[in-house]
């Protein structure tokens, strides 16, 4: 068993449900040829020929038009949006098609797009964002943000076998960053949280990127004597609130931290669930941190200062732990 | 200045001849003029209906419409895959949708087709290889390549085929829809019913093309014009896009023009079209103008048409009944089928 | 002076706007000729005339493009979209392009876009939704959301005069159901709220149809000797958190209340920045009330049992006061 | 085999004779070619600092493509408006935005056009009459159809001008964008940079169309095919278009052919080019025939190239220093101005 990055977890993990299922398929921009941009459908061209990997037109409505259409029909489409950002162009098929499918008339749409996503690599403003919060506010669809390679590939295998549209948010900090060994069959629940590192002083509820860095200095906390819960969230919808709450009741106080922007940030969602449901268990107000309400900014030193940095996790852990 | 039509030659529009018509089956000619009649009989009881306050909401008409939805689906075969749009009542009849269904939708029942969750015809069944719509207009096209792509990957020699208006093809949907589907050379029809108005806004407004059908060259598709009130035209030429879609030519779009003769819906007196406009039109109704060919071709006389409407008739009070014999939807299982289990 | 509908006051507003600046123009889908689906247009065509009543393609993202264009130029559009549900398919066009701009390099961008939405009329999945927690979330956009027939006129004013996008969220619900009579020039500051009702038990933070029951609840409520106070919080961005606080700090009891589904919605954020910022003050939970997280269902007795009710938030207030 | 070109016919795409250049002011011709060797030090300049690891992020040549942005660009007045993509560098130096405005923004400067917010050439200056691009290709298709708008509102005789590439030309909003303009007559011209490659998918990946220029008559505007590395047919061209625009004749689509002679931004190698592509577009280098069409007409010789040449080295040098001298972005104003005031 060796390594292997965030990144190939993804790659294994679509890779095996390709062999598995005959229904599954892969479309996007410039994923055939060149392997996408981030190189995740690597060898997939070569591996499982055209159409079952195809390389579209740049028209984002299509891939994921299409993807309904083909999903509706029982395929299993995988689509990859080249970043994350430009869903905006596809969005439609996404909250109106594919979302409302199932309650309207019982129809079936079993698709996954891949979204890479989020900061920390100078994209810009329009290469950075993490759009997470538009849709898990859309009742139908599912969305789930790993943050571990083991939750990246256990993830996308589960979306992949998942009845319902799926948006998995694969963050590019993370693609080389981590590396795990994974053995055997990896397949991680939709819709289960993960309690990444037990603690009794304070709940750190976070995702994506975030788990990254609260990890780092939740190691750190302990060893000045300051015990963080991290709970990764890694599916936003369907939410399991109840790992949350047990977090809360067990440490009376809580952070919530999320990349992307704070105002209107799936952290609100969060917070207020907490707030209502285990009022009399907080010892502090619910902490949020976000980014900072601009767009995303392209320069590195205005990148760090408008996204959540350790420092800043640090801060508020150590504040609500001492109100 | 009452429009009357493209500024298009008007040669371009195919229509078919009485030697066309001999050329096909008197039960299959029956068979068209039978959807239509069918067609108009529910779309005229839904407004009924409506009058009558017992829908939930309003409704849309195809009144006038009715052969380019009759005749279109009537090239497909029943594996076929349609996504109709709110003025193909008559292509969900063809396809083999009870009136029922249509009406428990619009009566917005528990067992209807969306449990009374979406409303009109404005559902799909799988069942019978219908795909509902949304709203948003041009949004079936990217979808319907798709469904057109799962017979590319199954190698099923199944054809897609879906409709948009005159308003809805400047969607960017259907620009990136037909593109898709042309570098695919998917098993896809799209019929663009230009019927000269898109709400109030006449197609003056909505274009300063010639026509829409050459739109086609700009995806590399085959394209064609078509009388969409000749139902027997429509018939041909998606006959002839089918088979292309069929043998692996690729996908066809394909203009019918026509006239919508009611407002945009129920509660819409369309006062914006000059009165000539729709009288003009009214001489061109495709039910009347086929009934009339029948005749001249001894397909049809009284005894078949009433024999027919009657069956009609029965057909619609039974089925109507049948529909308000079925409970309201529950709220009690609102929030049940959000996601597919 | 007469009475006049919420929807008379929004073509006042635009009316005078148009005959007090050039730069003001209409822009959207049967605004003309037909004077737009809820009539709010009506006559403009024949006082303004083409092309500064624009009838436009049945193309929201052209609408919404041409418009950040014009605007970027220094006119001033006031776009339509025919059903606040169709910004979807213009989606791009407001987060990426309008909401950007100023930030990125300076350009204003003074458009506004009028969003009919909102149930209660029987419109199903595609024809009333509340889609504004979608762009209250984008930095750089501004969200209004009037509930009275003096701000329906007020902020539609502002909002024209502003040099942001301002999405102006008109809710169908209240078109001819409110009447009220207007003196002077009505001009209301966007990012303000309005303490509708003052009260001593519970805050009820809302806005849009929600104000409408929720005034009424408060009048039953006044009679069972239970004081609401409601606030309209009428701008959602920008927030009057200010007005929020002081309300929360009053009464240490809320409700925060609207008719947009419940997960993701607006009033995740209001609820999350009360749990943070007036725990202290907090004598029970921030209690949420929202639609049922499902699309809206079209049949009567499925959208009332969808959408909160009056029952339902007088409900919410005798908990939240009996806490 | 290696694609030299799209499948219409070669002799449809516009170029210019040794007659044609004649017609033309030297000092105009030479201007030309200045700008072109200005984008191109420049160009060569921003890749030198990306390897040096100066840049903030990557960068986006248009090597190659120079003639099309400097020629188009060209037929303007000053007080029209272009909304420069990417490969628009020249586009936007021939305008009148200043090299370090550029580099300060490739830079991230403070003072640069996005104090650092964004990169590359992605910004604008309405000093400039230059409209900043979103990363959304087509998106700036609607949004100068707007600008254009504005000029017909206030009875302007102003052009929008704006580009797309033949990947981007696939977006929804290509259509309702060129739509939208087509049926409002607005001043608009559109070119379409036909540089065979979208990234890494090649054209026929992208569409079945036999050429792009044929989507204008599905909007009823004009079009004209030219050789995108003539640097003198694409001035003429857009001339011709520019022309129309401003006489109320409404928006233009020009399909330009030429070739991406990088990757698609500096990390991407390019390797799915075939390399005889390459050979074949190098001999057609904007720059290099243009130099020998002016070296035989007697407009240019070495005396001359070198003292353009050693002008702009200067000016690059000069540039860049002052770029370099700017401040960084400034975290302190970071949030300062997401509204206007
Ligand atoms: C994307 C989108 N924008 C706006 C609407 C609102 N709308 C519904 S039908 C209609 C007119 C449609 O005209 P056309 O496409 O010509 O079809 P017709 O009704 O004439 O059959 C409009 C504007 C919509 N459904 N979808
Ligand atoms: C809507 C959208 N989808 C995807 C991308 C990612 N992307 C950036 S450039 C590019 C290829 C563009 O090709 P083309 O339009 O031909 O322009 P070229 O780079 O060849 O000049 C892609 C896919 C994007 N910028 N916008
Ligand atoms: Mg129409
Ligand atoms: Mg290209």
């Amino acid at each position: 068993m060796s390594e292997i990055t965030y990144l190939e977890a993804i790659r294994e993990g679509m890779r095996e449900e390709m062999l598995r299922d005959g229904n599954v398929f892969c479309i996007g921009e410039d994923i055939g040829t060149y392997g996408g941009a981030f190189r995740v459908t690597q060898g997939f061209l070569q591996e499982f020929g055209r159409p079952r990997i195809l390389d579209t037109p740049l028209s984002e409505s299509a891939i994921l038009g299409a993807s309904v259409g083909a999903a509706i029909m029982g395929l299993r489409p995988v689509a990859e949006m080249q970043f994350a950002d430009f869903v905006a162009n596809g969005f439609n098929m996404l909250v109106n098609f594919a979302a409302k499918a199932h309650y309207r008339w019982g129809a079936k749409v079993p698709m996954v797009v891949r979204l890479p996503s989020g900061g920390g690599t100078r994209g810009g403003p329009f290469h950075a964002t993490n759009p997470e919060a538009w849709f898990a506010r859309v009742p139908g669809l599912k969305v789930v943000c790993p943050a571990t390679v083991r939750d990246a590939k256990g993830l996308i295998k589960s979306a992949i076998r998942d009845d319902n549209p799926v948006l998995y948010f694969e963050h590019k900090f993370l693609y080389r960053r981590l590396k795990d060994t994974l053995e055997g069959e990896v397949l991680v629940p939709i819709g289960r949280a993960r309690v990444a590192r037990e603690g009794r002083h304070v709940s750190l509820i976070t995702y994506g990127s975030m788990v990254y860095h609260g990890m780092n200095v939740a190691l750190e906390l302990a060893s000045e004597g300051v015990e963080v819960e991290v709970i990764d969230l890694r599916s936003l919808v369907p939410l399991d609130e109840e790992t949350v709450l047990e977090s809360v009741r067990k440490t009376n106080r809580v952070v919530v931290c999320h990349e992307d922007t704070k105002t209107g940030g799936f952290g609100g969602e969060i917070a207020a669930r907490i707030a209502e449901k285990a009022f009399e268990h907080l010892d502090a107000p619910v902490r949020r941190l976000g980014a900072k309400d601009t767009p995303v900014p392209h320069a590195p030193q205005l990148e760090d200062a408008f996204a959540p940095q350790p420092a800043d996790i640090k801060k508020a852990l150590l504040e609500t732990v001492a109100y | 200045m009452p429009r009357t039509s493209r500024k298009s030659s008007e040669a371009s529009f195919r229509s078919t001849t009485e030697a066309d018509l001999k050329r096909h089956d008197a039960g299959f000619l029956l068979g068209l003029y039978r959807d239509m009649v069918r067609t108009r009989a529910l779309d005229t009881r839904i407004e009924a209906l409506y009058k009558q306050g017992k829908l939930v909401a309003g409704c849309y008409s195809s009144r006038g419409q009715e052969g380019l939805s009759v005749g279109s689906t009537a090239a497909l075969r029943k594996d076929d895959v349609i996504g109709p749009m709110i003025r193909n009542l008559g292509s969900m009849l063809r396809h083999g949708i009870p009136m029922t269904m249509v009406l428990r939708n619009y009566l917005g029942r528990a067992n209807g087709p969306t449990k009374g969750r979406d409303g009109s015809s404005h559902f799909g069944s799988l069942e019978h290889n219908v795909i509902a719509p949304i709203s948003m207009l041009a949004s079936l096209i990217p979808v319907m390549s798709g469904v057109a792509l799962s017979f590319l990957m199954r190698k099923e020699d199944r054809v897609a085929l879906t409709w948009i208006g005159d308003g809805g093809s400047n969607v960017g949907d259907f620009h990136e829809g037909l593109n898709f589907a042309g570098v695919l050379k998917l098993p896809f029809v799209l019929i663009l019913e230009n019927n000269q108005y898109a709400y109030s806004t006449p197609i003056e407004y909505q274009t300063a093309a010639k026509d829409f059908a050459c739109r086609a060259e700009g995806y590399g598709i085959a394209s064609s014009k078509v009388e969409g009130n000749d139902t027997l035209a429509v018939y041909e030429v998606t006959k002839e896009a089918v088979e292309r879609a069929r043998g692996g030519a690729g996908p066809t779009l394909i203009e019918a023009r026509t006239m919508r003769m009611r407002g945009h819906a129920i509660h819409d007196d369309a006062k914006y079209v000059p009165q000539e406009m729709f009288d003009e039109w009214e001489k061109k109704d495709p039910i009347a103008t086929f009934a009339e060919r029948l005749r001249k071709a001894k397909i049809l006389d009284d005894k078949i048409a009433k024999r027919i409407d009657d069956e009609v008739k029965a057909e619609v009070e039974e089925q109507t009944e049948d529909a308000f014999a079925q409970p309201p939807a529950d709220p009690a299982h609102e929030i049940d089928e959000v996601y597919a289990p």
